[in-house]
């Protein structure tokens, strides 16, 4: 099982490598155009001290603090928060949705938001409930994704926009649609 | 697509890193928001200086300034400032940091002076 | 004269010029209080850093620690940090540079913390 | 007239060099421990810059600018915005009394302050109401200063020291007194 994992997260670090200016293209429109810096930076050091113990909490965890240290932006602690959350039910079961359930209460928790406030969350809870379903696919990724453009931010730098925020790709939800991708590309969506 | 704002922003502070961060800060959302700093005193000691906030104001294009300060001693010499100067001055008592963050972010996104003003009321701690 | 005071300040801030202008800003007024900054990335770049607020917030020697930010995801970093450490963290969702002043000044000066948090209580502005 | 103004001034400024320390100790008490650095640096530039055109309002106008331009603290502004409306006064009446009412209310306009808040208006005010009933002495002024020790800070730096500024005599005062004395000194207490 750890080997699909490890791909999951080396493919999601290859990914955000290749969509860094796009992601802050995306984090231009409606904050401070980091986004893509940030997690390229993270998904540097990811890669470089990914866990070799075997263990699939080891695995999730050295990857939350590699965020955690190197991203620097909100999306740091959140995209932390949610791994550590992954590492700690990751020892209770085998069951992907309660873990992505684990990782998405983390974010909610961490950045005190919910769904529709156009962040990251707002691909991790309906990524959930279709994984909840077994009906996730690349495709339906993409489609709640494209569907943070219509929303107005809430939470996060581009709260401050209102109204101007809608029409745009929340970019912490395009990371986490890579993450998703990745998810499944890695055969990690099932044990 | 962006309208030239009509306000720019002024920083005063009584450290010279405080006034050069915050604009570094506000630069990363507000790239076409004009934003200047003046702080410290003459010699980059602590303090706040006329000269220096003088020459800040007086070097805007914009019509209008927004002056964020940090401590009420500041607003002393901005009050002295807007005394003296054609520009229009509009001194904001808010929370620094925090106001002029939310301030450049609305400007640079065209928001209305109704809105920023509604964002900001929570911020009036002076 | 002065007792050592049991509760040291920690600034955190997206830029490492903010966290250090802030501290001089303290320091003129608060010289016994221990007071650290914790700001910008690793790499000085704008945002906050987990592990740099972590070392910061290890190194006191003081059991508790009041620690001010700026923008909100500062709090977040914090906030996690506060989980994992052993020190008695107490993040003050006050205005930053103004409530980080009010404290120190108020701790240096043998306060109650009574009157500082009565004293903080109009800046909580987050 | 205007000789015995500028005597004054470098009396003034004379003194503030001498007690650069002390006013300084007086700040490191219940302040910043700036006031004595501030006003002596305020106090150069005022000799180096003191106007020579034989014009009262003009030698007050270019103090105000001097110690308005050095100072740096809230004395700054305070001094400055008080010289300036003795420059202004000057050129209505030769009332001395009339001059530092001027400037005592400038004070109180910039830093929205009232008799007993513990700052230098708390020498401004009893001064001008001695001058204005041809009472004031050194004594008196040396009274004065010695007076705020008993009140509690309500403006500026000392104010969050709350009752733990009551003892101490506030700095902006001390200058104030020095200031006063210069007046006697000068004879610029009468025309
Ligand atoms: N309070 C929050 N709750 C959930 N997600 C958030 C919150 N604040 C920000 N985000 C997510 O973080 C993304 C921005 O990340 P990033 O640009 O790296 O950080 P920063 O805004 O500090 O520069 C947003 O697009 C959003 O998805
Ligand atoms: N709001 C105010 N109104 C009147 N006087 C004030 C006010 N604030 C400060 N002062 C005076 O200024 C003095 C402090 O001056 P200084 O130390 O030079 O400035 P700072 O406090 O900015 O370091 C105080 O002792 C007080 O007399
Ligand atoms: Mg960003
Ligand atoms: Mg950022
Ligand atoms: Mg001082
Ligand atoms: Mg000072």
């Amino acid at each position: 099982m750890v080997d699909k994992i490890k791909k999951w997260l080396e493919l999601f670090a290859a990914q955000l490598h290749e969509k860094k200016t796009y992601l802050s293209e995306l984090d231009s429109a409606i904050g401070d155009g980091d986004h893509g810096n940030n997690m390229a930076r993270g998904a540097d050091f990811l890669l470089k001290s990914l866990d070799q113990s075997g263990d699939t909490s080891a695995v999730f965890k050295n990857a939350a603090m590699a965020l955690l240290s190197k991203v620097g932006g909100a999306s740091g602690p959140l995209y932390g928060s949610a791994l550590l959350a992954l590492s700690k039910k990751a020892g209770e079961t085998d069951d992907r949705s309660e873990w992505i359930a684990a990782g998405a209460e983390a974010i909610a928790h961490r950045g005190k938001s919910e769904a529709g406030d156009k962040t990251m969350l707002d691909v991790w809870l309906p990524v959930q409930k279709a994984l909840a379903d077994g009906t996730l696919t690349h495709e339906k990724i993409d489609a709640f994704v494209a569907e943070t453009k219509s929303l107005k931010a809430k939470k996060g730098r581009a709260s401050y926009l209102g109204d101007r925020s809608v029409g745009h790709i929340d970019p912490g939800a395009q990371s986490s649609g890579y993450l998703f991708h990745a998810f499944l590309e890695a055969g990690a969506d099932h044990a | 697509m962006l309208i030239m704002p009509e306000i720019g922003i002024l920083l005063v502070s009584h450290v010279r890193e405080i006034g050069d961060g915050v604009l570094r800060l506000l630069k990363e959302v507000a790239g076409d928001v004009t934003i200047k700093a003046a702080a410290g005193t003459e010699d980059n000691g602590v303090g706040t200086s006329f000269d220096r906030i003088n020459e800040a104001v007086t070097s805007f294009e914009e019509p209008r300034i927004w002056a964020f300060y940090d401590l009420g001693s500041a607003k002393m010499n901005l009050d002295l400032v807007s005394e003296t100067t054609d520009k229009n001055l509009e001194i904001q008592d808010v929370s620094f940091v925090e106001g002029a963050y939310v301030a450049a972010a609305m400007l640079q996104a065209n928001a209305s002076e109704d809105s920023i003003h509604s964002e900001l009321k929570p911020l009036k701690i002076k």
